[in-house]
């Protein structure tokens, strides 16, 4: 059943491409905004590259956060994924996969991209990836739960980045530390498995608390 | 810690601005909060006596969040 | 067995309904009656667990619904007013996905058979969005062809469709009787069907 | 004592146990605020090291050590009346929000102030300012939430979850902002390596921490009284009450 609901929504996410080009294209053009307005001084852009890069991944995530369910909820499948008699949580753990792959992973392959941009070492840029592959889906799970409890409200695509960019906070703590970290010749394993163990946390509580949002918001 | 006159104790040791300029705005949230609850609850006790016994018995139904 | 004692269920400010009692027995229909707004809908939501009602109990077979969970929801389809089909899906593809949903992996075979009962033939690779409502309502209740679930809560099942499409929407429902699956349904349209046992509960 | 604990659980009767119980607070929270002042301004002795402007920590720690309680206690509430569905406690969550949101502000606020003197910076990314900051960010979210719930028990419900998910964050929080101080300023003088405090200074505070904690109690049953009776408009108790003219 897992992978029926992540199938689907690939399947509607590639049905609708323009979603997915929208998100990415957000990405590169807010990342190449910065030396448009900071100026082309290179080791000043070298120095300010991780947080640039991981502030637009989170946005860009955020972006289609409130079409989640929203889309779902309109239509009445929402209704019948929580009469499935699969449990919710693994359906929304499915959404949220789907997610992450339609809009996290284009950000980690267009991330070394930019990073050259912005002149970063190639381990930088190794690190830059990784720190990006770990740190997305940890974004769509907790943008889960926010996405779920705005369902349905006015206003409710600022509601979600304002209920969630404080819950984003460590992740991008220590996605963009492991970078500047590695550029200052530090070890950066310590924020790696840093940003492995707040996935693993997602990934156990995020869906129920998003399943949970969804009942509520569907009362 | 016994201060000689008033315009010294209001001096502050020279950093009377940021010693008064905290304590006003904390008094002035504290007071402001306790106004807005007074303000709150005489609307609604306002509201709910004309509702009450214009007729008696509660009919307007309206909905919280525009009334207020 | 579905029993429902003392339902009651606040909307907003105002209490819809209070004390709504009611056994639904197998093979037995219950129709769910009252003028708009009375709370029919918000009756069938509670009924399939969706929203908890302000008061009362609901048991399946003697166990609470609250508790059963889904285990509950796998003996069940509910039907509303959305059609539960997304527009840039195929109607084979909103059917396929939509039993998988109960639980049900129904073939290519299974499920092109079940469209074409309900007069789809021949439009199952058409994407949702450029069927008619009718139509849409059509593939919504092709998933009763194909469920095994006992308990189906269908909500104005006979709303936007032509003649002959309530028709054979009656004997879906007469056949489920005779096999002992029980229906909860709201409709204004009268519908003389031979049911064990008949309940109208009215909501004012 | 249970079956009386349950009695107060009760909208109605906690109303009025409630409207008893807040003069009680208020005198208490205006006294110790005057003896508060009094020590902090006049028996507690000139910092040698900050002068007078030290003087700024006697509403300073007690709003910061009240915003973080207070969230907590919100979470604590919310999430009784999630798993309990009783409305009351989830009244009681929505009535906290707003005073934890002034004393996050209020911790800011003198936390800059007294920043300006020490460093010459109205805002330095100190780790527990940072924290507040993002505090303030938290309640915002809560409030925000459910401001934009019209059904009130869908309010309670969802404001409850994103407590209890920023409950749990908290701590995340806070260490990561604390490890992220010091990766990038090495151990900078942080707010609150507070001077030796004499023990007039450190009464004077904690008399002021107690201030602010009788005022709190006050001014959330008072806001959970209002939050009852616009909840509880259709009960015959209100009616009743309003005929009386004891609301």
């Amino acid at each position: 059943m897992f992978f029926w609901i992540v199938q689907r929504d690939l399947l509607l996410a590639m049905r609708r491409r323009s979603d997915v080009l929208t998100t990415l294209f957000f990405f590169v053009i807010v990342v190449s905004l910065f030396p448009l307005s900071v100026g082309p001084e290179m080791n000043m852009l070298r120095m300010m590259a991780p947080g640039v890069v991981w502030v637009a991944a989170l946005l860009a995530s955020m972006l289609s956060l409130g079409r989640l369910f929203s889309n779902d909820y309109l239509d009445g499948t929402l209704e019948q994924m929580l009469l499935s008699s699969q449990s919710l949580s693994i359906l929304v753990l499915g959404k949220a996969l789907a997610h992450w792959l339609v809009t996290g992973v284009p950000l980690v392959l267009m991330a070394p991209v930019l990073g050259i941009q912005y002149d970063l070492p190639v381990d930088a840029l190794f690190v830059l990836t990784t720190s990006l592959l770990l740190g997305t889906p940890v974004l769509s799970l907790i943008g889960a739960i926010g996405a779920a409890l705005t369902l349905g409200l006015r206003g409710g695509g600022v509601l979600v980045s304002l209920l969630v960019l404080p819950l984003y906070i460590p992740v991008l703590i220590f996605g963009a530390g492991s970078v500047e970290a590695d550029m200052a010749g530090l070890d950066y394993d310590a924020h790696l498995s840093l940003l492995g163990a707040f996935l693993l946390v997602s990934i156990v509580f995020a869906p129920w608390a998003a399943a949970s949002s969804l009942r509520v918001s569907m009362e | 810690m016994d201060w000689s006159n008033w315009s010294e104790f209001l001096a502050m040791g020279g950093y009377g601005i940021y010693v008064w300029g905290s304590y006003l705005v904390t008094f002035a949230c504290v007071i402001g909060e306790i106004l807005l609850i007074f303000k709150r609850r005489r609307t609604l006790v306002k509201r709910y006596g004309q509702i009450f016994d214009a007729n008696g018995e509660d009919t307007s139904y309206q909905d919280d969040k525009t009334a207020v | 067995m579905l029993q429902g004692s003392d339902l009651a269920c606040v909307r907003g400010d105002r209490n819809l309904f209070k004390a709504v009692n009611f056994i639904l027995k197998d093979g037995g229909l219950m129709q769910v009656n009252g003028p708009n707004g009375s709370g029919k809908t918000s009756l069938l939501r509670i009924l399939c667990g969706l929203s908890a009602p302000a008061a009362g109990k609901i048991t399946w077979n003697g166990k609470s619904v609250r508790t059963l969970g889904e285990a509950y929801y796998s003996e069940l389809v509910y039907i509303g007013h959305l059609s539960g089909t997304k527009d840039d899906l195929t109607a084979l593809e909103n059917l396929r996905i939509s039993s998988a949903f109960s639980g049900e992996n129904i073939s290519e075979h299974q499920a092109v058979e079940a469209l074409v009962d309900m007069g789809l033939g021949g439009r199952e690779h058409l994407p949702a969005k450029v069927l008619s409502q009718g139509q849409r309502r059509r593939v919504a209740l092709a998933r009763l062809l194909v469920s095994k679930a006992k308990l189906w809560i269908l909500d104005e099942p006979l709303a936007a469709l032509d003649v002959s499409a309530i028709q054979l929407v009656k004997n879906l429902l007469e056949r489920h009787l005779k096999e002992n699956g029980m229906i909860v349904m709201t409709t204004h349209q009268d519908i003389d069907m031979t049911a064990a046992s008949i309940v109208q509960l009215q909501l004012t | 004592m249970a079956i009386n604990w349950y009695k107060y659980a009760s909208p109605a009767s906690f109303y009025s146990l409630a409207g008893r119980m807040i003069p009680f607070f208020a005198i208490l929270a205006f006294g110790l605020l005057v003896a508060g002042l009094y020590i902090g301004f006049f028996v507690a002795p000139t910092d040698f090291q900050q002068g007078e402007a030290y003087r700024i920590i006697f509403i300073h720690v007690p709003a910061a050590w009240m915003s973080m309680f207070l969230y907590v206690v919100m979470a604590l509430w919310a999430g009784i009346g999630l798993a309990f569905n009783t409305r009351l406690s989830s009244m009681m969550a929505t009535a906290i929000a707003p005073t934890g949101a002034m004393f996050t502000f209020v911790a800011l606020w003198t936390g800059s102030l007294w920043g300006k003197p020490m460093w010459g910076t109205w805002w330095v990314w100190d780790a527990r300012l940072t924290s507040e900051l993002i505090l303030l960010f938290l309640y915002i979210g809560f409030m925000s939430l459910q401001a934009a719930i019209d059904d009130p028990r869908r309010a309670d419900k969802a404001g409850a979850i994103i407590a209890l998910v920023g409950v749990i964050n908290i701590p995340i929080i806070y260490f990561s902002v604390q490890w992220w101080n010091t990766l990038h300023q090495g151990a900078s003088v942080s707010v609150t390596q507070a001077p030796t405090m004499a023990s007039t200074m450190l009464t004077g505070m904690m008399v002021m921490v107690f201030a602010a904690w009788m005022y709190a109690i006050a001014v959330i049953l008072k806001r959970v009284r209002v939050i009852i009776l616009e909840r509880e408009r259709h009960t015959a108790w209100v009616s009743e009450l309003n005929e009386r003219g004891a609301l």
